[in-house]
């Protein structure tokens, strides 16, 4: 069940997605977090950031709405989450934000003397921060800049983690790459609206927050086949993934490893129940390792050839 | 203490048009103020679980006692007693007891369920208690026998009349507030809380309120249910940090 | 009830979505096709069409992916069946797709002369076909080309539909304004994927198609918002609406009028419910007119000020 | 005569395992090979309807004979007598009867299910009918004994020998096909189709399958359903211009 991604040695392919999870404590009362095969930690900022006035959440069909604005603590004080989160042996990835390379780059100078950080995952999608956030992970030129200039800052490995809300994502791909990405991650949110029909008015704060859950799962598909198609560094797959079945897709589709999100909220379990599932899957279907069905659907999708109209032209 | 777990509903019971009292096998003992997130449905719609207060508890034994105010609502009243429940709890923090041995304790509609257990709690740790109940009109007043039947101090008001005083609640409330040195508790709809706060700040009483809020995780993990509050923290957690506030600390929408 | 979109009087807001309603001759089965406020047939090109082959479907939560591939008899045969449609004495607007801006002109040219067609919708988003296509969709100096050259192929009315697989929907729209419409109607499918677990392979033999249905209305009613905030035409909203409650949400963001798709599948009387509901509720809450609540949410939303972190900074 | 109705259940029996069989409410008249379209959720997951051909229909009942292998065939399963299903339908063609007073019917598996239906209506119609049923094991011979009682000329084929001949049920078609100069029906799996194609064009039978496809609107507006065929014009749809299809006219995937 190993893989390795970015340099770094997970005992499984599973992990939470950022913003999901907090700083794991709240999910370690429901199982031993050694289970997963990294946590992938809030948001962090190099200042404490207070987020966005509520409501911050709405329900939609398959999914949910947030605008939860990148709360968080601060880097300072985030380091003794990250510290207490050794106890678990499990590693972490710190997911950073900013409005500013500077602010990028603080983070990572305020956490980077930190063994337990085993990588960080540069959110460059954001869709709930007005300034900056989102303007980084949909202009290629930026994208390369705050890449390359957060390479000179650390020796851990940077995942990049893009955001669904442009024209053609493996051009923002191929830009992170450019800059020196160890990995990517996608899907982060699609940027989405609910309007609250009784008060006529829109039901988050914010105006707009940011879409997950299983109704964007083939979005996130697509992308993350799009994407592991187009440049050679790994690729961490999320968005709507509930469970084994899921994963499996995703590792399929060319992702190495997944992340899960807004699933945790419907099942506190999902995390562990994914990563029994793939290793039931793989044992049923006499895979050797992970490795073996990453991509899989691809191979498959070029032996497919017209058989009189039926599958592939 | 943390538990996932799925418990058989012993009772679905119709209380009142469009209100479901709900008993559930042993395996949750909870305080009151506490919580349970029920997930309603199998499937992904609806997506997220639904927050239910602890109507009551006795021994590993939840009572909750809800409206249906919507799809999740209706899909919690539709199972039948026999079916199991998947749910996460308890959550979130209590009603705090005060060295004060009186009690003031305001209910608006459908807030009165986390206050039954609060009143029965109340009585255990020997406090006087007077009990306000509020509503709409007569029908809304769930279950009002068995809060009457729980309290020696049991006032009514409704917005027509309909049972005992017509008049807002926070008026009939606060003469006892103004006069009694008590501690205040209330859950019910924001403008009451904001009035029964401002009344209890007003005459130096400590008050608690349980708020509600849209919650998804219902752990602490997402910080989606936050509520502005005063300070720099600025924001708190309805389902960790509450549901139940000091009044004086979070500001009222 | 009635609206006016680019000069056409409708009797109420509600319309069929492209390729979810056929030529009407299905559903008029269920329900006397008068009772909606347009038909829009499904995308027709100059020349007949076979689609793409097969799987053409996946249904995914909340919603559906479908890569039909624009099959359709070619505006010839199309003729017939909009004349057939005139039975109906309801508004018929022509859904016209092509890959060149000469097959789309081809297919005006085609029908023009018909009284029955009242407007022309030109599909620029259609993700299922390769050559052109979704391009036309994405680059604002071809959108701003298109449109012009179709301005100056009929007197009608041209409604110009956008995807939402674009960074910024409004520079499309804005694009499509300078060209010359006369109102846009959005969002198209957002392009996706799935993936047959058992199979190891695609599912559809397209590879990708486009996902409609409840999922995507979070994204369908952002990018309305946006729209209707950004042009001065009026803006036909679409995307997961399956009921009055998603409707009155939609005119509530900023559209003039509706158009469902994909939940007529699911309630083949999705359509006249919506109009009996939108109707139910302008009589409860004593609206006179559908304009009145047209773009309401933003109206309110403008009017919220900061209450101490309550609603709107 | 499209119809979109709620009809009351009035039996949800098990028939083996991962295998009911439903009975409706007067209200559907429908013939051998068409299918209803059922909606078996109020909430958007599952989106789709899930089609399920006729097993028999007599006076406007309807019963449906159908395998549990996801979720929306798991909550049909889950819908008790009592409560009410909202179907659309009858929808598609149906088997054509033909002037040739023989009968060959092939099925496979759960493709059994529209085929009690024909069988009775080929008896109806005074035909000679010879039934063969092919499945991996006995247990997936669903209503073997319905079948049987059926029709004079009854095979069984299992892959493991568990019930009748250990063999490919085409294998024992096969002779039958090639000896008699009947019209062959089939409904099954798509191999299984495409050997009961080759046979009967190899020796001269009109040959008539049902196949399947993944439905969105079952009415024939979405073009969701193809299947690619001979011909000029490519496709055509599962939901309008089939199930039924002439054998020679369908390429099998
Ligand atoms: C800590 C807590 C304890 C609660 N205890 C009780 C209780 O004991 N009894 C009871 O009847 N209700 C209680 N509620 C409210 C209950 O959770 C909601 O009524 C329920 O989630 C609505 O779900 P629905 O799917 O039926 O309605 P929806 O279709 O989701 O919505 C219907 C209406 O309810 C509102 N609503 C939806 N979700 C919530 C939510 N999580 N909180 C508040 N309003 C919401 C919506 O804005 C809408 O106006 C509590 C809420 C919280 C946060
Ligand atoms: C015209 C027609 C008549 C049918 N009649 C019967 C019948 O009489 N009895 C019966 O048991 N089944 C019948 N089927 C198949 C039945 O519709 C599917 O088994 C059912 O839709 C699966 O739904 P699900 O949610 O349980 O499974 P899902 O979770 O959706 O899928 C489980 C498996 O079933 C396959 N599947 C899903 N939907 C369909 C579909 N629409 N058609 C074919 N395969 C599908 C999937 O690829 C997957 O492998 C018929 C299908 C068609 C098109
Ligand atoms: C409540 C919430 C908070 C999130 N916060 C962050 C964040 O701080 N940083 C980040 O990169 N992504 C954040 N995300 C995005 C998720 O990590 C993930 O990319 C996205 O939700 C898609 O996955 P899912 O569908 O499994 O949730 C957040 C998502 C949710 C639902
Ligand atoms: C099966 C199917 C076929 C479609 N064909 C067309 C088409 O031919 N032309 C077009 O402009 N849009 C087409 N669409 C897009 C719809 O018109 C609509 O924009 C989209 O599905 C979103 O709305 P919905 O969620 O209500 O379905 C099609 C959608 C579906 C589901
Ligand atoms: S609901 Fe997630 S933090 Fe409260
Ligand atoms: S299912 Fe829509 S055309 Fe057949």
């Amino acid at each position: 069940m190993t893989v390795k991604i970015a340099g770094v040695s997970l005992a499984n392919p599973v992990m939470s997605a950022s913003g999901c999870f907090g700083y794991g404590e709240e999910y370690a009362s429901f199982f031993d977090l050694r289970r997963l095969g990294a946590v992938v930690v809030k948001g962090t900022t190099a200042e404490p950031c207070a987020g966005n006035p509520p409501p911050r959440m709405a329900e939609t069909t398959g999914g949910m709405l947030n605008a939860i604005g990148l709360q968080n603590p601060g880097a300072v004080a985030a380091r003794e989450k990250i510290i207490a989160l050794q106890h678990y042996s499990v590693p972490v990835i710190v997911n950073v934000s900013g409005h500013s390379a500077a602010q990028y780059r603080a983070v990572i100078e305020l956490l980077d003397d930190l063994a337990a950080v085993a990588a960080y995952e540069i959110n460059i999608s954001c869709p709930n921060v007005k300034a900056g956030g989102m303007a980084f992970g949909t202009d290629p030129a930026v994208v390369v800049g705050l890449v390359r200039e957060l390479r000179g800052a650390t020796k851990k490995p940077l995942i990049i983690k893009l955001s669904p809300n442009v024209t053609d994502v493996t051009v923002i791909a191929r830009a992170a790459v450019e800059g020196g990405a160890d990995a990517l991650s996608l899907i982060n949110t699609l940027l989405g609206m609910a309007i609250d029909m009784e008060r006529r008015r829109p039901v988050l704060a914010n105006l707009t927050g940011g879409l997950s859950g299983p109704a964007i799962k083939p979005v996130a598909l697509r992308m993350v086949w799009q994407v592991s198609s187009a440049v050679d560094v790994p690729v961490i797959g999320m968005g709507g993934i509930s469970g084994a079945r899921d994963a499996v897709e995703f590792l399929m589709a060319g992702a190495s490893a997944v992340a899960i999100g807004a699933a945790n909220f419907t099942n506190p379990l999902v995390c562990p129940e994914t990563v029994e599932g793939i290793s039931a899957y793989l044992a049923e279907n006499g895979f050797a390792s992970v490795k073996e069905i990453v991509g899989l659907a691809k191979k498959e999708w070029l032996k497919m050839g017209d058989e009189s109209g039926c599958g592939k032209k | 203490m943390l538990k996932l777990q799925k418990l058989e509903i012993i009772k679905q019971e119709s209380v009142a048009p469009g209100h479901q009292r709900l008993t559930l096998a042993k395996g949750i003992n909870a305080l009151a103020g506490q919580f349970v997130h029920v997930r309603v449905s199998e499937t992904y719609d609806p997506f997220l679980r639904r927050p239910i207060s602890v109507h009551d508890c006795t021994e590993g034994r939840l009572v909750l006692l809800y409206r249906t105010v919507g799809r999740g609502t209706e899909l919690l009243a539709a199972k039948k007693a026999g079916e199991t429940l998947d749910l996460l709890g308890p959550l979130g923090n209590s009603f705090p007891l005060t060295d004060r041995p009186q009690a003031v304790v305001v209910a608006g509609g459908i807030g009165a369920a986390p206050l039954y257990y609060l009143l029965r709690s109340l009585k255990l740790a020997g406090k006087q208690v007077s009990f306000f109940y509020g509503a709409r009109n007569e029908a809304e007043l769930i279950l009002r026998d068995e809060y009457r039947a729980l309290v020696a101090n049991y006032s009514e008001a409704t917005d027509d009349g309909s049972a005992g005083t017509r008049a807002l609640v926070t008026h009939l409330a606060a003469p006892v507030i103004a006069g009694l040195d008590a501690t205040v508790y209330a859950c019910g709809p924001s403008p009451m809380l904001k009035e029964v706060a401002r009344l209890a700040d007003c005459y130096g009483r400590s008050c608690f309120v349980s708020l509600e809020a849209q919650l998804a995780c219902g752990v602490g993990a997402c910080l989606g249910c936050v509520v502005p509050v005063k300070g720099r923290e600025k924001y708190r957690r309805v389902c960790v940090d509450g549901p139940v506030f000091a009044a004086g600390e979070v500001f009222f929408c």
